[in-house]
């Protein structure tokens, strides 16, 4: 499988509604990798927290929305909080899962597969956050 | 309303051109609007500048002389807080005017004819900006009656 | 009625092209006052100039208005032709019709429209000019160096090698600076001491110069070639003159909790002590809140040992007051405090440590003799990683936003003093980008990577988890987007720069501006590096922005060369656009006084007829060669009492009635 | 009050005596029940003629400049927002403490005839007496008593110092005053509220009636110029002419000049002739400067700076419209 | 001392001791916590997209009573106090969240951002004092050597949340010592242990939860606190060699009220 070639466009339509909905401005990354280099999810991510930003920062946002990084993320704002340029990566996680599962029919997460994921101890908080999180 | 306010209304608003006046400091703001002249950047040319040394010498009476005399806006530029050539007096102006700005608001005036704002020798952009914002902001509005004396025509 | 003359410039194209110039000149022609109105292509060429001058004599001319660029670009060459034509060159108004209106115009009617406004204003400003002349004031020929490091040694040096006298006020008991506590210098790796201790040598023992050590500014009054600069000399509790600085006080005192400053907390010291043994002046400094005889009234075993006395109690702050024609600020800078990075736990684990600490660990006048040793538990470390950008680069409200400019490199130089004495530690440096301008810079560091073997890696560390005696450092590989775990012995902090926390302070007492990071600011970016706002006041090194130690040097001998050229002068013009007051409208209420910036109004007490009676007044009181000109106590003063030459109300308001017309 | 009167007369003569002042400044009664006048004092038997009463409203501190001319020592008696009228002029070098001697008089708050007169009950009207909280109104016919608080001047019913701030001398016991802070700008919140041109509409109407007398300058303590750029021709700022734009152009300004330095003692709209409600100016300024500046009570403390005279690095900033740095 | 109380769903289901402790302490410390009557769930998760308006009513209808009585506003459960806590700061600051949420809920009075919201561990360090709680103790926790577990919502993001040092915090282990009880600092006591991807993704969240546990047991922690129910259940899910504990739990022991 060949290597395809990207064309940069960071003025997609698409792209500048997931900096709408996070109010982060992705320009502001210069890639410093502290984003990666503290997230406790990154073993299960294929792309990686500061590759998200570069991807957005060259309009790729297909392939940010195809990963598996979105889902593995958390929200426990530890890049936040650290990031030297002040982004909220999380925020933009956030908007990149928002566009995918407010379009029809998209929730990650349908109501018959919950009872298969939880068990007996399993606080409301977790169902009401998951169902939050990949359901609209 | 007094008569002399009645005529002013009435005139002709259609070929409305407006008139700005801007009391830009030496040291910053002017050289800012001369940095916009510099770099070719476009703005209406119903803003007037009057150079002053600070923003600080600029008296809340000559606003209101402008104002008087049929500008439809006035705006005081001087350097960002704490760029002051002198040191400190463009934080007098930033006193002294938020005072001047709320009193003329107080006595009817629309915030949008009255501007104070900081801008550098090097924010040539910043200039047009403002001046245009301030222009589009006072099209709006029309041609100001409030404070003017209607024994002076434009 | 006044006779004035109006000249159109047309500037080539820049203006004539945008602005009917005809139309300008017919308007300005029948602007009552306006005699002769004459263009040309280019009004600053001899021949324009000689147009202007053969008016002003021809014409009897006594205003002149010129329409041309701004005036800051020509105004100075107006007023001088102006004056060779006999001509007050304050008589002189410049109408902005090419940076203001020509340039900035499309619409040829709109901005021939506008031009003519703006003549009309200039002509209206000008009607009510009046002669101005500047005064002259004298230069104290005596300079004021505040910062005694390497910036401020090196201005001195320079300034009293031109035969001016120098003083050095400097924060600490030595003079030296951070560059004494530096253990080699980048590119060339030479011992800092060896290049910087011969300097403070000579500072300390040129004629023209005088050491204020341990002392600060208290206040600073005066003006350009007058400053009266009161300094606060703290009380030592040793008397410099007699002390031989043998150094038994030092040994003998039983107090040795106190953490050393020069090495950066990782040595003790004790109450009374000598910075480091380079220091200048050599001799001890009691730190009273420290030493047993001012806790407890109990020991003065240092003044029993001393052999010459010189041990003094009861000394006290001294205020010395001195006159300078010329001040250069040399205060230099600090690391932030990392308290708010808890991410490397900096103040939670020893082995976690700042660039300076670093310094101090290698050098061989250090705390371990120039051993690079774990602080923790005194073993050799095996993998040290270096994390840049701690702080740097940081927009969020723990970092500064610039870049620290000196990290790169010295974290390069660090790397390679390990690799140099143990080749067998593993050095990483995490980075964000290598910045590395400067001559034998990138060469530098590449020096590290190639030849010394240092693993550089693009990325950051996001935290560093103290896991037994390792310090785990998680962090990513950008280029190759792997996290990488190092259990390192070692980590290394490039904090940021900052400026002096009392740079503010020390500002307002100049009169001179920092910026948002609290650095000083120059005159000009670009063009006037060196200076301040204020006139007689120069800067020098970190105290204007993060520099390394060639540039700093470079920006003192230029600070040096400006005072140099002031002290030089022996005398100084004013401007003329100074405030006035006049006695008849003053009050006295003195608003005036306190808003001025420049302390140059004062109260005095005038003798006036009143109803045909002799009564005393206070009025208040211009000091002209103080007043710098801004007008502000022009708007202060609510009866108009106090008016700015040049700039009067009644000019400015003729102006605003003339654009309005 | 009466018996405070008594005070007042007592003390006046026993500085005249002793020879501890030249010169009493106090109140007469004028001819109507609600008239009082200053009185200038310098024999003993003269200060029979004072009172003190709840029409005792005038503010003697200004007077002080013009008598302070002559090399005289003067004894004043001044209510809580005479005294920090003083304090302002003080602050203004306009006069010498050294020269005065200030008898303070806690103040109950004044009546407001024209209150007394919309309700009616002006006609007949002989005497006016107030004790505390109730105010007595004698006529022929008999007595009538109400809430002093009714008939009190707006601006006293706003009042925060009731007590002299500075004297030598106290008359009598400090009163309380309970007046709440919230309904402390009920006035000018009313202005704000309307849109511009309702506001604008409200002063044109206002100033319209100005008629240039000048009583609000001269009763203003903290109007104390020597020469008022109003009359300095020079100062080219001089219009008196009858148009809507110089009266405003006046009044801003007017209320510009005392911005941090009006001591909110409301005589000026007192003293209008045509009743333009001029300190409602004043109360804007005071009201904006609390909000920004925080509280700064002109004349209360005469070591603090005015307002204008200072500014801190930190303060607000309402025109920085594109922040340096920062998200 | 007073406070409006937002107890939130977990507290009344899976929860239920992570209230019964901090209710009967409470009382013991004299602290009166009154339950809002017509409380919502606050959505478990702050809507991080701007342009969410609907999940945050919840909220602020807490937080409007809470300022209509004129009372801090106080939660127990992390989850529930970073929600509010957040919204409450949009409500200060984002003047179209402002509008939007006013104009929708058509409360009495606009609500501004008024109210204060504290978390329970906020009220002890800052309105009682831990000084003033180690008096308080009547069976002190001698000899315990106990770990905080922070997670990620009370400290995260920090300006907003405005809690403790979000990488160095100590107001948990200030807690212990206040007890009596040995507080155990260890690296991992910031980072996050799943949350809800114990739903979606199990495997990734036992991989968080584990680096924790071995980290609490490389440093000899012989229990663990938390204020969160799901931090609880992940950390317990994994574990059977330490002990997890509600922060509340520990605080009704020492103060004799746990029964």
């Amino acid at each position: 499988m060949g290597r395809m070639k990207i064309i940069p466009d960071a003025k997609k339509k698409e792209l500048q509604q997931i900096l709408e909905i996070s109010g982060e401005n992705v320009k502001d990354c210069m890639q410093c990798g502290k984003c990666t280099a503290g997230c406790p999810a990154s073993s299960s991510m294929d792309i990686l927290p500061h590759q998200v930003i570069r991807l957005l920062q060259l309009g790729q946002l297909d392939k940010v929305a195809n990963s598996q990084t979105i889902w593995s993320c958390a929200s426990c704002f530890t890049c936040t909080t650290r990031c030297p340029r002040n982004i909220d990566l999380a925020k933009l996680m956030e908007a990149v899962r928002l566009t995918i599962i407010r379009s029809k029919g998209s929730s990650r997460l349908k109501a018959d597969d919950v009872p298969g994921k939880i068990d007996p101890k399993m606080p409301q908080q977790a169902i009401v956050s998951g169902f939050r999180k990949y359901n609209k | 309303m007094s008569l002399e306010n009645k005529q002013i209304s009435s005139e002709n608003t259609s070929n409305f051109k407006p008139l700005i006046v801007a009391f830009c400091c030496n040291w910053c703001s002017y050289a800012g609007a001369d940095l916009a002249g510099t770099s070719r950047l476009n703005y209406p040319a119903n803003v007037k500048i009057i150079k002053v040394p600070c923003s600080c010498r600029v008296n809340p009476n000559f606003v209101l002389r402008a104002f008087q005399r049929g500008a439809d806006g006035v705006v005081i530029a001087g350097c960002h807080p704490g760029d002051c050539h002198y040191t400190s007096g463009n934080y007098y102006t930033r006193r002294r005017f938020t005072l001047m700005k709320n009193l003329l608001e107080y006595v009817g005036l629309e915030p949008e004819r009255f501007k104070v704002d900081w801008i550098s020798a090097g924010e040539g952009n910043k200039f047009a900006a403002v001046m245009n914002e301030a222009l589009e902001q006072v099209h709006k509005l029309g041609p100001n009656r409030k404070l003017r004396d209607a024994r002076w025509k434009r | 009625m006044q006779r004035i003359g109006v000249f159109v410039c047309w500037c080539g194209t820049n203006i004539a092209g945008t602005v009917d110039i005809d139309q300008v000149k017919q308007a300005a022609e029948k602007i009552p006052g306006v005699v002769n109105v004459q263009d040309y292509q280019y009004m600053c060429s001899e021949v324009g100039q000689n147009l202007i001058k053969n008016a002003i004599k021809e014409q009897k001319l006594d205003r002149v208005v010129i329409a041309s660029c701004s005036p800051r670009m020509h105004e100075a060459t107006f007023r001088k032709a102006a004056k060779s034509a006999g001509l007050n060159p304050y008589l002189v108004e410049i109408a902005n019709i090419r940076e203001q209106c020509s340039w900035v115009h499309k619409n040829k009617e709109e901005a021939t429209e506008k031009a003519i406004a703006l003549v009309r204003a200039a002509v209206a400003k000008a009607t009510l000019n009046t002669e101005l002349v500047p005064g002259e004031i004298g230069v104290e020929p005596r300079a004021l160096e505040i910062g005694g490091g390497i910036a401020g040694i090196q201005t001195a040096l320079d300034i009293a090698e031109a035969g001016y006298k120098v003083d050095i006020i400097e924060k600490t008991p030595s003079i030296g600076g951070k560059m004494a506590q530096i253990d080699k210098t980048f590119p060339t790796l030479d011992c800092s001491a060896c290049i910087l201790t011969p300097k403070m040598v000579d500072a300390s023992t040129h004629p023209n110069i005088n050491l204020y050590t341990y002392s600060e500014v208290e206040a600073v009054q005066g003006y350009v070639g007058n400053f009266e600069v009161t300094i606060r000399q703290k009380a030592r509790s040793v008397n410099a003159d007699k002390c031989t600085g043998c150094g038994i006080c030092t040994d003998k005192c039983p107090s040795k909790k106190a953490e050393s400053e020069f090495d950066e907390g990782l040595r003790k010291r004790g109450a009374i002590y000598i910075p480091f043994p380079q220091a200048v002046p050599n001799v001890p400094v009691i730190d009273r809140e420290e030493c047993l005889k001012f806790k407890t009234g109990k020991c003065g075993l240092c003044e029993r040992v001393c052999p010459s006395g010189a041990i003094e109690f009861n000394q006290e702050d001294t205020l010395v007051t001195q006159k300078y024609g010329a001040i250069v600020v040399a205060t230099g800078y600090d690391l932030i405090n990392l308290d708010k990075f808890g991410e490397y736990p900096y103040t939670e684990h020893p082995d976690v440590i700042t660039s300076l600490e670093f310094e101090r660990l290698t050098s061989a006048a250090g705390p371990t003799a120039g051993k690079f040793l774990r602080p923790s538990n005194g073993n050799k470390p095996k993998k040290v990683v270096f994390v840049q950008c701690v702080g740097s680069r940081d927009k969020s409200s723990r970092g500064k936003t610039y870049c620290s400019k000196i990290c790169c490199m010295y974290t390069a130089k660090h790397a390679m003093l390990i690799k140099e004495k143990y080749p067998e530690i593993e050095v990483y440096v995490f980075y964000i980008d290598v910045r590395t301008p400067g001559k034998n810079f990138d060469e530098f560091q590449r020096r590290a990577v190639e030849e010394y073997g240092v693993n550089y890696i693009k990325g950051m560390v996001g935290k560093v988890f103290p896991e037994g005696d390792k310090l785990q450092v998680h962090g990513v590989d950008a280029l190759s987007s792997e996290t990488l775990i190092i259990d390192a012995d070692m980590v290394v902090l490039a904090a940021a720069t900052k400026a002096k926390d009392d740079a503010q302070e020390l500002g307002r007492k100049l009169s001179i501006s920092t910026d948002a990071n609290n650095f000083f600011t120059e005159a000009h970016p670009k063009l006037r590096p060196v200076e301040t706002h204020s006139a007689g006041i120069y800067l020098a090194g970190a105290c204007q922005g993060p520099k390394d130690i060639p540039e700093t040097v470079a920006q003192s001998s230029a600070a040096a060369a400006k005072a140099i050229g002031l002290l030089n002068k022996g005398k100084l013009v004013n401007n003329p656009c100074v405030s006035q007051v006049d006695e008849q409208i003053c009050s006295g209420c003195l608003a005036c006084t306190k808003m001025c910036p420049y302390e140059a109004i004062s109260s005095q007490v005038i003798e006036v007829k009143e109803q045909g009676k002799i009564v005393k007044k206070t009025v208040a009181h211009v000091n002209e060669a103080l007043c710098q000109g801004c007008g502000g106590c022009t708007v202060t003063c609510r009866a108009g009492a106090l008016d700015l030459k040049g700039f009067m109300n009644r000019q400015i308001l003729a102006e605003v009635d003339a654009i309005c017309l | 009050m009466e018996k405070i009167a008594n005070k007042v007369r007592e003390t006046a003569r026993l500085a005249l005596a002793n020879g501890e002042v030249n010169k009493i400044l106090g109140w007469k009664k004028g001819d109507f029940w609600y008239d009082s006048y200053p009185a200038f004092i310098t024999e003993e038997e003269g200060t029979a003629s004072l009172i003190w009463d709840s029409f005792c409203v005038a503010n003697l501190s200004k007077y002080l400049i013009e008598q302070l001319k002559e090399d005289i020592k003067v004894g004043v008696f001044l209510k809580g927002c005479d005294a920090r009228a003083f304090n302002q002029l003080l602050k203004d070098n306009r006069v010498d403490r050294d020269k005065v001697v200030i008898y303070g008089l806690p103040c109950p708050g004044m009546i407001d005839p024209e209150k007394v007169k919309k309700a009616g009950l002006a006609k007949g009207l002989l005497d006016v007496q107030k004790s505390e909280d109730e105010v007595v109104f004698i006529t022929k016919e008999g007595e009538q008593k109400f809430s002093a608080r009714e008939f009190a001047y707006d601006k006293c019913l706003t009042c925060q110092y009731p007590n002299p701030v500075v004297y030598d001398e106290l008359l009598a016991e400090e009163v309380e005053r309970n007046n709440t802070t919230e309904y402390f700008y009920q006035d000018v919140e009313e202005i704000e509220k309307m849109s511009p041109d309702e506001r604008f509409a409200y002063w044109v109407e206002q100033f319209s009636k100005c008629i240039r007398c000048n009583a609000c300058r001269n009763v203003c303590p903290a109007c104390s110029c020597e020469k008022c750029i109003f009359d300095n021709s020079k100062a080219n700022v001089a219009g008196k002419a009858k148009v809507d734009s110089e009266e405003q152009f006046f009044h801003i300004v007017r209320a510009y000049h005392v911005a941090g330095r009006c001591v909110d003692c409301g005589e000026c709209s007192r003293v209008c002739p045509v009743g333009i409600p001029l300190a409602k100016l004043n109360r804007k300024i005071i009201k904006d400067i609390t909000e920004f500046y925080g509280e700064h009570n002109a004349g209360v403390n005469p070591s603090l700076d005015a307002p204008l005279e200072t500014f801190k690095l930190e303060d607000i900033d309402p025109f920085e419209t594109r922040a340096k740095g920062g998200k | 001392m007073k406070f409006s109380y937002y107890p939130g769903c977990t507290l009344k289901t899976k929860a239920q001791e992570l209230e019964k402790f901090a209710l009967n302490s409470a009382a013991a410390l004299g602290v009166e916590l009154e339950e809002q009557k017509e409380w919502q769930c606050c959505g478990a998760v702050y809507p991080l997209a701007e342009d969410e308006i609907g999940t945050k009513l919840s909220s602020v209808r807490a937080l409007a009573e809470a300022a209509q009585k004129n009372e801090k506003l106080i939660t127990l459960c992390a989850a529930c106090h970073h929600v509010i806590k957040r919204v409450n700061e949009d409500m200060k600051t984002k003047d179209d969240v402002k509008n939007k949420v006013n104009n929708y809920l058509q409360l009495a009075q606009d609500y501004q951002g008024e109210a204060e919201v504290i978390h329970y561990l906020e009220m002890l360090r800052d309105e009682i004092g831990f000084d003033k709680l180690a008096e308080k103790v009547t069976n002190p926790l001698t000899n315990r050597k106990i770990g905080a577990y922070y997670g990620c919502l009370l400290l995260r993001p920090a300006e907003t949340m405005n809690f403790d040092d979000p990488e160095n915090p100590s107001i948990i282990e200030e807690f212990i010592k206040a007890l009596g009880a040995t507080p155990v600092k260890y690296p991992y006591r910031t980072e996050c242990c799943g949350g809800y991807l114990s739903l979606d993704n199990k495997e990734l969240a036992q991989e968080m939860t584990d680096n924790i546990m071995k980290s609490a047991l490389k440093n000899e922690v012989e229990e663990l606190v938390t204020a969160c129910p799901l931090c609880k259940y992940n950390l317990e899910n994994k574990n059977g060699k330490i002990a997890i504990s509600y922060f509340t739990e520990l605080l009704a022991e020492a103060l004799g009220v746990k029964e």
